[in-house]
């Protein structure tokens, strides 16, 4: 067992219960762009990607490079794009809820 | 663990906090555009430090380099296109494919490091055991997503799949994932092993989707959301880098709450919804019952609803699915707009769970320009309803429907839009057919109500046209 | 700079990011509860005074373990038992409360 | 790292779960108490752990044990005897107290490492540095609270207290501090840094807290609240303890964001708080202005309010702190309950900053058996307040200070209950002077308001006496 190892996995369940209070109780409307928004953080994957390419020195290994990349790419571009996309009409005619009564922060 | 490390390590701590900043302003419309901005900066930090980190490990060739811009630049040009075009109401559809596309890049990533490791060292069990998650997890939600989007696009039937023998290929698949992962950790390095995983969760994944009703797609899109993101965190361990491990895990937990608050929203549990069957999400499939049956049914024109409203001092607009299913939110807004520059005062009444995806009507209201003022949720709406002369109820059928105050039916217990209150009520649908709780409504026939069939987007035009006409004459 | 000074430094910042959005918005009837519940919490240092034992050679070794052992104690029990008697009093007629409306979990 | 260290570590995070779901718990009335109990369970697991640990390393010997378990048993006695005793309104000068002694152990702790160092191997940075900041933070938390228990207990004058060179002696402080910390830092190893560090914190401490008003202690002890957490995180750091370093971070996070909130609610800014000198928390002092001037007072005797109240249906009673200063939570229950079983309708109107403490006044009342339907918050109480006979405020004066509707005065801006609102108001308290703010009430002045001067208890029972004469009469 290295402390490498117990290193990452306190950092992950403290990343857990992070993600777990981040939310809170969010009003339905925002539900769809929450889930889109932390989809596009998923996208974190594609330095992954790049990472890997210290890895990279057979074919195989280009082509899983290449993979990985692409799709993480189209992960996170994408990802961030719609958000912002959607929230831009979601935030059009907001002023009204800045003034939200159950602000959860 | 070098200084450089330990900077990069640093960065990538600053990274993850601007994804948490960044989640947090997400919870209230005001500030979620900000929010989703700074989750971005925060992106842009950890990825220039990873490449910085890796031009300084300098083991990369520059083939893997150009793979990898390659790579890049092609996926980044499709996602953004899609995200620049996609129609507001199929985003879930989007965000399932990106979902796909995400796992598939974990699992692609444990692979190349598996595959490095056959020709050099070899794995230590804290980097093999995540690398057979990762490819389980990753392979899951990369075919399961698909399959999901798929559902939502219409290309596959929103009904529940089910075929003999299914569950016999589910249980083969997950032993073969089991053995060939025990072997791939335990015997390590052969990518034979590996590739044996990849191919049965795939197999696995598909399984565990096509038998989930269309409309309860949206719960499972969250739900293979929070899995890619465990995903991500298992390439984390398996690659040693943090800002993997946190973004994951922080979607991973992130997500299952989400998806939760949806199915409680729908009053559904997650488990029924994994398990499948009950919600088919086109109303068709369930439209055997009373379909025909129009005896004491109060049937109306156009002409009839454009008096009425006319007439009307405070109108209430309920939209649902069909509106959404109909593209018909310009018609209605447009409608209500006609109707206030006649001083009639006129609403709409969102339904949290209103349409198939959660916010689905203020997204497509949003779209029309409806101002946010004039959109009421639930309990607002309610209270408006005790003093409303028409509601006009689009394509809704479940959101309103009484029986959900009798117990013993599918839709017991939600919370509805009390539409009966109302002085009258006009029903624009196409027919009798029930919506997505497959259950007739009540209200079809009480005497009060108005039943006006046509597809919303046609009936809104005719009624606006006969107000116009009406008021002008 | 040692891999176990990045390990606990990471622990340290997502910690701080637990701790803040594990509070969210409190109604002020529950400020102090919290308050000294969260007091309770840093008695945790008693496991330090523990820990401390390891190091204590001298006189003056022993005399820090036995004021941090006392002043650690005093923290660690004394607050959970107030907090405890606190909430206690609170929650005898609570059951209202636990249809409160704006529930933030 | 052996395989028994990743063991604890891995106890160490389930302990921190505990603590972190219990303080999730505590948000709610409904469950804070379970929560506490969780948090409680996560720290005997932390606890446990350490001591396998520790005897597992067995380096220490049988007097350094010895040591341990005398000063844990003193301690744990001292903390439950307080604890178990504490009048519910002097928690905030109990947690005070519990602050220090969390600091002072924080700080003994990287001192005994410290110590240990010198006749051991030398200091790296990345304990050094934590040692120092260790005891600089443990001891202006310890010296800094017992000043803040004092000011709430009334040892130390609640008014600001200042002195010429103050200022200077608070530099020269932190000139020592520095510099030593510096020293024992670079130089190292030597105990003699060390103490100088720690008394010049002590110091300061003091000087930052005496400045302080009383009234705002509440909010200083939150903030040391938060400031011993990390003390406690650092001596994490100072002997590699990984629960140190999770729960004080926890605390030191939570505590802020709880002393920001605090503040808000009394709106003020936590800086104008640590700069002191606004708030004095005895009205005395501040009681030179119109404190004789009686003229267009209209005075009421025990007997006048008891008619008023017998002839009223809607009372609404509104304590202050002058209810908790004089101790008469009984009182004014009974009286309530003496009115209701006259079938009069009685209920409390609790401001969130009424008293000097948040939910001072729930605690209060919880303690004489109020149920806690009867006690409105500031919402439902303004909208009762409009059909109120008779609007009874005991010891209170700011939180319905109609001035707080203009601009320019120290209250300008804060919610207030709106006792003018009412049909009749009467307010007892001994005497026209102001409270916390230092500004007087022009309700007292009104027309339709009957003043009564009295001590809060006695005036109390006096009425509820005549109230039982003038009923059986
Ligand atoms: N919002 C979400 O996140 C979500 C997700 C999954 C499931 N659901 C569920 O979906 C339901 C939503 O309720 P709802 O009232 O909005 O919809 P609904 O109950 O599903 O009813 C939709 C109705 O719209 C009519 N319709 C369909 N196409 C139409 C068209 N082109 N023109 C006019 N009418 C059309 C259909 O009747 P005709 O065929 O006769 O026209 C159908 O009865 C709830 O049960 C909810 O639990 C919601
Ligand atoms: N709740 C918190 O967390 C907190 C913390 C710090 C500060 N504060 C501040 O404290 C204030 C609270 O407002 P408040 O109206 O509750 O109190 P207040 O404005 O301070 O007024 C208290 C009044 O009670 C009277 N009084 C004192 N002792 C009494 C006794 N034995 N019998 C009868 N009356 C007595 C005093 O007048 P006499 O001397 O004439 O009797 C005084 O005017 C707010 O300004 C708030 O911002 C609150």
């Amino acid at each position: 067992m290295t402390a490498e190892l117990f290193s990452n996995l306190a950092i992950f369940v403290l990343s857990l219960l992070v993600g777990v209070e981040v939310i809170g109780k969010i009003p339905s409307t925002l539900h769809t762009p929450m889930m889109s928004g932390s989809n596009a953080i998923h996208g974190v994957v594609i330095a992954g990607a790049v990472a890997t390419v210290t890895l990279a020195h057979s074919p195989l290994g280009y082509v899983l490079t290449f993979l990985a990349a692409a799709l993480a790419a189209a992960n996170v571009f994408g990802g961030y794009v719609v958000t912002d996309r959607m929230l831009e009409m979601f935030t059009r005619h907001a002023p009204a809820a800045a003034s939200d009564p159950k602000d959860p922060s | 663990m070098t200084t450089f490390d330990f900077a990069v390590g640093v960065v990538y701590l600053a990274a993850s906090t601007l994804f948490v900043v960044g989640l947090h302003l997400m919870r209230l419309p005001s500030s979620a555009r900000r929010g989703n901005l700074i989750s971005a900066g925060g992106m842009v930090v950890a990825v220039l430090a990873t490449v910085v980190f890796s031009l300084h490990e300098s083991g990369g060739s520059w083939i893997g380099w150009l793979a990898l811009l390659f790579g890049a630049a092609l996926g980044a040009a499709f996602g953004i296109a899609r995200a620049r075009t996609v129609k507001m109401t199929d985003i879930p559809q989007l965000v399932s494919i990106f979902n796909a596309v995400g796992g598939g890049a974990a699992a692609a990533v444990a692979f190349a490091d598996f595959v490095q490791h056959t020709t050099g060292t070899a794995l230590g069990l804290d980097s093999s055991i995540p690398i057979v998650l990762d490819v389980v997890i990753g392979s899951i939600t990369f075919s399961g997503s698909l399959i999901a989007a798929g559902k939502l696009q219409g290309i596959i039937s929103g009904s529940p799949i089910t075929f003999p023998g299914a569950r016999l290929v589910n249980v083969l698949a997950i032993i073969v994932a089991l053995a060939a992962g025990v072997f791939a950790i335990t015997v390590g390095n052969d990518v034979w092993l590996l590739a044996a995983v990849l191919v049965a969760s795939l197999l696995f994944g598909v399984l565990l989707v096509l038998p989930i009703g269309g409309a309860d797609a949206p719960v499972i899109v969250s739900l293979l959301n929070a899995l890619t993101g465990l995903a991500v965190a298992m390439a984390g361990f398996a690659i040693d880098n943090q800002a993997l491990i946190i973004a994951g895990a922080l979607v991973g937990a992130a997500g299952t709450i989400l998806t939760l608050q949806m199915a409680k929203a729908m009053n559904r549990s997650v488990a029924a919804i994994v398990l499948g069957g009950f919600g088919t999400g086109d109303s068709k499939s369930s439209a055997a019952p009373d379909a025909q049956d129009l005896s004491n049914v109060h049937q109306v024109s156009a002409d009839d609803v454009a008096v009425q409203l006319a007439y009307a001092q405070q109108v209430i607009v309920v939209p649902g699915y069909g509106l959404a299913a109909a593209q018909a939110q310009h018609e209605v807004a447009e409608l209500a707009k006609l109707l206030m520059t006649h001083g009639i005062d006129v609403k709409y009444a969102i339904h949290p769970v209103a349409g198939r995806m959660p916010g689905h009507m203020n997204v497509l209201l949003a779209e029309a320009n409806v101002p946010y003022e004039q959109m009421l949720q639930l309990d607002e709406a309610n209270v408006a309803f005790d003093n409303c002369d028409v509601a006009l109820v689009v394509g809704a059928n479940d959101v309103y429907n009484p029986d959900a105050r009798k117990p013993g039916n599918p839709v017991s217990g939600m919370p509805i839009l009390d539409v009966d209150h109302a002085k009258s009520v006009v029903i624009l649908k196409r027919s009798m057919r029930p919506g997505y709780a497959g259950i007739s409504n009540p209200l079809f026939t009480d005497p009060k109500t108005g039943m006006y069939f046509a597809d919303a987007k046609v009936g809104l035009a005719a009624i606006t046209a006969a107000v116009k006409e009406y008021v002008t004459a």
